[in-house]
């Protein structure tokens, strides 16, 4: 019996970028999942506006204020720096792809200082809401909103934070420039997903 | 049966040995390298997708008994009118478990644990493509399961029923914890379910072996690969209904609340967008098997394989567009709804083109009736019917009347069992001697079988006597003048006989792990990668990665088909492959065992049941996740820190195998 | 091994053909012995006439397609069974058979081609009579002249409220739903707790109840007779236990019901029945039922003004006979456990004077 | 296809074969074990439901009721509502709550023709046999007596209740919000107000 030919695989790289590695695979169909979640609360506050007759419905709490459309300040600053954040994230996401570590160190923390400004924005931005969850339908849609893009805000940054640590302390090797392009495309879909239901929150009801 | 090839396999033996003489040192290596760690430990850390799936496997099934328990419980209730011996409360609770344990525990579990064992195998790689990720999967699946049954021993078993309806399952009319604990349990479990999902879609997307382009797919990976789309599509929309339900029960939302502009609509749009493609996330697995089995016992590859993916793709878009047929008695426009009978029926057509692919293969092939096979023929004889009856189902005037009937009771399990219970049965006695590395009585099997196939038609034909006989759906009981009293009978004496099988099942198991026929590689000499390995398969898999030449790997495999050298021994380095042409690519190194994984599990799983009592569970889950996170993230470096010469210094003296004697499984038959 | 097991096959697939024919058997019996006016298939007015005529077209072509498959099914395991015999003997495996040839292919391919247009046609025909069936039976509901009744669905009986333009015309009853023969009747349908469903198998199709939703049914019933519904849609402990009739009635009977029902409720006659009134009114029946012409107008419970005129109690639990409701009356909970109806303990004297006063309420 | 070519079929997967035998360990064992656990916990009754109410007997002589004075006096203490700890029982009392038209005088809890329910002040004391003499008894000034129209277990309902909409019970048994319009606060998010006593309002 003649011998098997053999595929020698032993000279392949061992990491690569985007759609060649599996991280960012996964990293897509964890980003579609979440998205449907969207979509799918979009649709339940879309089905929630057809039984008012007034939309937004009226606000009766006089305790925290009669607007029935969340407060627009806190709200248009956050998702102007929301989208802002996206330079330093591309710059980090070019340095990871260089490998020059210096650079990653530098934007990757920019980029964790802009969160916790964004987390405090959106802080703010509950606060500009002058109605609450257990007002009625349209407040509980707008609430699961907000919090659901929190805790994707509040994901994002903890995974930056957990690499930010990782570049100032060990040697950024493939594993890690993969992982920040990776959180690169996260961060990406962060800030865009939001903008659309930014819209919807905030400038719908006040538009039509 | 074994027996049969002895001699050629004998020859065999000869050849390969002069052949391919075995590379002690390599193998010790892999070995070492892809070693799952012993004991209590291994529970908490192993990542091997064998391991894991094989946990998912034997957790669902025990749920499966525990449903099936329910449901002769149940039966033992129905069997003659006003019957005493479940409260109607208690009658709630034990339906409620047995659709939600069927469904949520047992079925998509099970189905895509068959996918996490063996897609890795099928596409010749060692392990999935996020190995951590993957028992954390199984860690929330598990938590959720032993949640929602510690609540049922509890009395806080949920009884709203397992599409938990809205008002019934809300604030008002459900009170106390039950229904908070169902949502919660959703939410977890089909964490598991996406998790899972994405494994799949990631592993096969790219760890490919060479040559196995997109066209050369095993019809099993094509039905997993489907199936993990539409789970990836559809279950977010059960975790934002349970998570909305469970919202409305405990922070006053009002979601559901008609009063404050919520709906109860919403909540069953909600759920059946979910709800339908869960049926085909059950069932286009089962059809992978049944692909499987049809071609290892015709002795060809299936009939159409180009028509079988596309029906299978064309099932899986349809299978978005039909959920409103659940809704037929709501008030909805009269024009909406006949385009969901439309989509319903047209159903049909793709579910009819595989059944007719299949029966052209037999046509064409060479027919074995061994026990996987025969299971397939009562896959025909019963889920061919509940297609029919299903339908019935699409048409909106038939629906009116059949709705929430024992008809559709008969329907779904016609479907469900025949379609895919059936097809797992059939599964799990063909991959048996692969698990086990022993042959499964043959006899025993057929027994198993005729008991499942008349024990499952005495319950279920007459539930379309009934259905039509005006007999609703989740009643506790009836009245003797409704006249449901024999056909009820009948049925509960079969739930007797398919119990037996259950029983005669599980004694095979049990037997024919100790005593059963060794079986060698590729006992059934099948045509998929994972025969090409030992039975059971060492926990790298393969030796040598292999590459593919045609549809069906094995009979296609030449003299000079080439094999994979280079990927490294000392860490657990697989081989990544392009997406459609599977040209190796790289080499990618996995993670090896971890505890974080059942750390972080456990974290999330706290704001999960705790938060049912206090908010302040949600920000300590937070918190201990990102800690656990944070460790996991850690210590996901490259082994490379250690290689694999030093760990093996380590452990050298600790437990090491003995030097293998070279035995061979054919030696051991004789 | 091998030999036996295809013995057991053979026997076993004639034994599954028996079976076939059993099952079949039992299939009819079923259908032709009836038992409860409670069947889809016995229509007695169009709404359901029309489904029923729907499933006799559904059901045989339905049926010839599951014979046929199957005996394609037998047929495939037959040829493919010999041929494994004859081309790898009895004992062994054949070799496998990776390309099929081409030529031979292309016939089964044509062959699966043909099965699945014929699919695709009789999907379509079932599709358009279906349709036509429902476009039918929601275009009849413009029939002018119907009566309507509202109906309300509780946790777990029915509120029946004939309507008037007048409103001393307007009157309450429970879980009986009488109409005349030949009227088309609209039912309006609404809950006031969680979703029901309204089902009259014999009259119509189900139409859920669902809260903050209005829906309405229609159906004329065409003969006569008693037609037990049930809730179909679970809805609580007692869902097995929320069941009603639909009494169609010649119309000069009918109207006759209606005045009958229109009155308040008769005054007690005897010293027992004007006793029993009073236990009524002082004790715990007064928070929940209302009995026209007296002070009770709670309506949390069934209207009990014209209760002894009643078949059934309890949503068409037990019989409405004295020993029945003595029993209901005293434990509810042992009848419907998890009704609201609390337990009363009477004495046995204000007991059965309570009973002469409900069974006088005709 | 001959012998010889599936012989080769055989032979041709040999090249992935690694001499080793295992068997997998199934955990079967360890999930049994989880489950024998369970059911030795299996003794906690906070979410029965008792369906079949003992009929109610001499109910009114259960607690003494003689030395109770509005705005104050001995308290009986000792009696214990034995619904309080039953989520279904509380959601019953709520919903007889509305049935008896008790929110015809006191609102959602909020008060108006009878005083308010769910606040701090206890014109007759927050105990349970307080307010089961208060809902028994009736009370001057409009709160009639119940004795006889309404079974003793539903007054302990309605007494769990009551106790609910000012955050006395558990936050796991109080009721959250109902299907209807939101008036006020649900009874779980209510927080547990601290009972004064309270004098007698003055008699217009």
């Amino acid at each position: 019996m003649s011998a098997r030919p053999l595929i020698d695989v032993s000279g392949l790289p061992k990491h690569r970028f985007d759609t060649h590695a599996p991280i960012w695979w996964g990293n897509l169909w964890l980003l579609a999942i979440e998205t449907t979640m969207f979509v799918i609360a979009l649709a339940a506050y879309l089905y929630t506006q057809q039984n008012f007759q007034v939309w937004p419905p009226p606000n009766t709490s006089t305790v925290y204020g009669l607007d029935p459309v969340p407060g627009l300040t806190p709200g248009t600053i956050n998702i102007i720096l929301l989208v802002l954040s996206c330079v330093p994230m591309i710059l980090t996401d070019l340095a990871a792809r260089r490998g020059d570590r210096g650079a990653v160190k530098l934007w990757l923390t920019v980029c964790v200082a802009l969160g916790v400004v964004m987390m405090i924005l959106r802080w703010f931005e509950y606060g500009a809401v002058k109605f609450t969850w257990d007002s009625n339908a349209y407040g509980s849609s707008v609430w699961m909103l907000l919090v659901l893009h929190t805790l994707h805000l509040l994901t994002s940054w903890g995974e930056a934070v957990l690499l930010s640590s990782w570049v100032w302390t060990q040697p950024l090797d493939m594993h890690r420039r993969v992982d920040i392009t990776a959180l690169a495309v996260y961060w990406y879909w962060v800030a865009g997903i939001w903008i659309p239901f930014y819209l919807l929150l905030y400038f719908a009801p006040r538009v039509i | 049966m074994a027996r049969e090839n002895e001699k050629e396999r004998e020859e065999a033996k000869q050849d390969d040995a002069v052949a391919l003489p075995v590379e002690g040192e390599r193998l010790r290596e892999l070995e070492e390298t892809w070693k799952s760690p012993r004991g209590v430990w291994k529970f908490l850390t192993d990542t091997n997708h064998k391991v894991i799936a094989m946990r998912y496997v034997v957790t669902a099934f025990v749920f499966f008994l525990l449903a099936g328990l329910e449901a002769a419980v149940m039966r033992l209730q129905l069997a003659r009118p006003e019957s005493r011996i479940l409260t109607p409360d208690l009658y709630d609770q034990f339906f409620t478990m047995h659709g939600t344990t069927m469904m949520f525990l047992f079925a998509v579990p099970i189905m895509e644990a068959m996918g996490l064992y063996f897609v890795p195998m099928m596409i010749g790689t060692r392990n999935v493509a996020f190995p951590r990720m993957n028992a954390f999967g199984y860690y929330t699946y598990l938590i959720g399961g032993l949640l929602l049954y510690i609540g049922f021993f509890l009395h806080v078993g949920p009884d709203a029923g397992w599409f938990a309806y809205v008002p019934l399952s809300g604030p008002q009319f459900s009170p106390g914890k039950r229904i908070d604990i169902w949502a919660q349990m959703i939410t977890f479990t089909e964490i598991a379910a996406l998790v899972g999902a994405v494994e799949i879609i990631v592993t096969v997307f790219k760890q490919r072996a060479p040559g196995m382009t997109l066209n050369r797919l095993p019809l099993f990976v094509w039905a997993q690969l489907v199936t993990s789309f539409m789970i990836i599509f559809s279950m977010p929309a059960v975790m934002m209904a349970s998570g909305m339900l469970a919202m409305d029960r405990l922070v006053d939302t009002h979601f559901f609340n008609p009063a404050e502009g919520g709906d109860a609509l919403l909540y069953q749009h909600l759920f059946w967008f979910f709800g339908h493609p869960e049926v085909y996330i059950i069932f286009i697995p089962a059809l992978g098997f049944v692909s499987s089995i049809v071609a290892t016992f015709t002795r060809r590859p299936v009939f159409g394989y180009l028509a079988m993916v596309l029906s299978l793709i064309a099932t899986a878009f349809i299978g978005f567009g039909l959920w409103v047929h659940h809704m037929f008695a709501t008030p909805l426009p009269q024009l909406g709804q006949s385009f969901f009978t439309g989509a319903s029926m047209m159903i049909a057509i793709p579910s009819g083109v595989q059944i007719f692919c299949w029966i052209a293969t037999m046509w064409r092939g060479k027919l074995r009736l061994k026990t996987p096979m025969v299971f397939v023929l009562g896959f025909f004889a019963i889920f061919v019917l509940g297609g029919l009856s299903g339908i019935i189902l699409a048409s909106v005037p038939l629906d009116w009347q059949v709705h929430d009937t024992y008809f559709v009771v008969a329907h779904f399990h016609y479907v469900l069992i025949g379609g895919a219970v059936f097809p797992l049965f059939g599964a799990m006695h063909y991959w048996y001697p692969k698990w086990t590395g022993r042959m499964i009585s043959e006899r025993l099997g057929m027994l198993t079988f005729w008991l499942l196939f008349v024990g499952f038609n005495l319950v279920f034909f007459p539930m379309h006597q009934l259905g039509l006989k005006g007999m609703p759906r989740r009643v506790y009981t009836y009245l003797p003048e409704t006249g449901w009293g024999s056909l009820n009978m009948i049925a509960s004496v079969g739930a007797a006989l398919m119990a037996l099988g259950v029983v005669t099942f599980l004694a095979n198991v049990w037997a024919s792990r100790r005593a059963g026929v060794l079986a060698g590689a590729n006992p059934w000499y099948a045509d998929t990668l994972e025969w090409a390995t030992e039975s059971p398969a060492p926990d790298y898999n393969f030796a040598n990665i292999p590459t593919v030449e045609g549809r069906s790997a094995l009979w296609e495999m030449k003299d000079d088909t080439p094999i994979v050298v280079g990927l490294s021994t000392e860490c657990r380095e697989v081989l990544c492959t392009h997406i459609m042409d599977a040209e190796p690519d790289h080499r990618y190194e996995l993670p090896g065992p971890s505890i974080f994984p059942v750390l972080t599990a456990l974290a999330v799983g706290v704001a999960f049941t705790a938060g049912i009592f206090t908010p302040w569970a949600f920000p300590v889950s937070a918190v201990l996740s990102g800690a656990s996170l944070y460790g996991w993230f850690w210590s996901n470096r490259n082994s490379k820190n250690e290689p694999v010469k030093e760990r093996r210094a380590r452990t050298d003296k600790a437990d090491r195998p003995s030097p293998r004697p070279a035995a061979r499984t054919v030696e051991g038959e004789a | 091994m091998t030999t036996r097991s295809a013995i057991n096959v053979r026997l076993g697939r004639a034994g599954r053909r028996v079976l076939g024919v059993a099952l079949a058997a039992v299939c009819v019996a079923s259908t032709t012995g009836f038992d409860a006016n409670q069947k889809v298939l016995a229509p007695a007015g169009p709404h359901a006439g029309g489904v029923s005529r729907l499933w006799w077209i559904f059901f045989p072509v339905l049926a010839v397609v599951y014979v046929v498959t199957l005996i394609f099914c037998a047929v495939a395991v037959a040829r493919g069974r010999a041929r494994q015999g004859r081309d790898a003997g009895a004992n062994s495996i054949p070799p496998p058979e990776a390309k099929p040839d081409e030529a031979r292919e292309r016939r089964v391919r044509s062959a699966v081609v043909v099965a699945t247009a014929l699919t695709t046609i009789i999907l379509f025909v079932l599709l358009v009579s279906s349709f036509l069936t429902g476009r039918e039976l929601t275009m009849t509901r413009s029939d002018a002249g119907a009566l309507t009744i509202e109906v309300t669905g509780h946790q777990w009986w029915w509120e029946v409220r004939y309507d008037d333009a007048v409103s001393a015309n307007v009157f309450t009853t429970a879980n009986e739903i009488h109409v005349p023969v030949g009227q088309p009747v609209i039912l309006r349908l609404s809950s006031t707790d969680v979703i029901h469903s309204f089902w009259v198998p014999n009259l119509a199709g189900k139409k859920d109840l669902i809260p903050g939703k209005s829906s309405s049914v229609w159906l004329r019933a065409d003969r006569e007779g008693v037609y037990r519904g049930q809730c179909a849609e679970f809805c609580g402990m007692q869902h097995a236990h929320m069941a009603f009739v639909v009494v169609a009635d010649p119309p000069d009977k009918f109207w006759a019901w209606v005045a009958a029902q229109r009155q308040p409720a008769v005054n007690p006659q005897t010293d027992s029945q004007k006793r029993g009134q009073a236990v009524f009114l002082s004790a715990t029946c007064v928070m929940c039922h209302a009995i026209q012409g007296t002070q009770a107008n709670a309506s949390v419970g069934p209207n009990l003004t014209h209760v002894a005129s009643r078949a059934w109690i309890a949503a068409e639990t037990i019989p409405n006979t004295r020993g029945h409701l003595s029993g209901w009356v005293a434990n509810a909970q042992g009848v419907k456990p998890g009704v609201l109806m609390p337990p009363n303990s009477l004495s046995s004297e204000d007991l059965q004077s309570l009973l002469d006063y409900l069974q006088s309420l005709k | 296809m001959k012998r010889g070519d599936l012989k080769s079929e055989i032979t041709n997967l040999r090249f992935c074969l690694s001499p080793s035998v295992r068997r997998p360990s199934a955990r079967a064992c360890v999930v049994a074990a989880w489950l024998a656990v369970v059911v030795a916990l299996a003794a906690c009754e906070r979410e029965k439901r008792e369906t079949v109410e003992a009929a109610p007997g001499a109910r009114t002589e259960a607690i003494s009721l003689s030395d109770l004075r509005p705005g104050g006096g001995s308290q009986p203490g000792e009696t214990k509502n034995p619904d309080e700890g039953r989520a279904y029982d509380i959601s019953q009392g709520k919903q007889f709550f509305s049935y008896y038209n008790c929110a015809g005088c006191h609102f959602n809890g909020g008060g108006g023709i009878g005083p308010p329910l769910m606040d701090d002040k206890w014109i007759y004391g927050s105990d349970p046999a307080n307010i089961y003499e208060t809902i028994v008894e009736g009370r001057p000034n409009g709160m009639p007596s119940f004795r006889g129209k309404i079974t003793d277990a539903q007054v302990w309902q309605l007494v769990g209740y009551v106790r609910s909409m000012s955050g006395q019970l558990p936050k796991d048994v109080s009721p959250t919000r109902s299907d209807h319009m939101n008036a006020r606060k649900s009874e779980q998010t209510t927080e547990k107000e601290q009972p004064k006593k309270t004098t007698l309002p003055e008699t217009k």
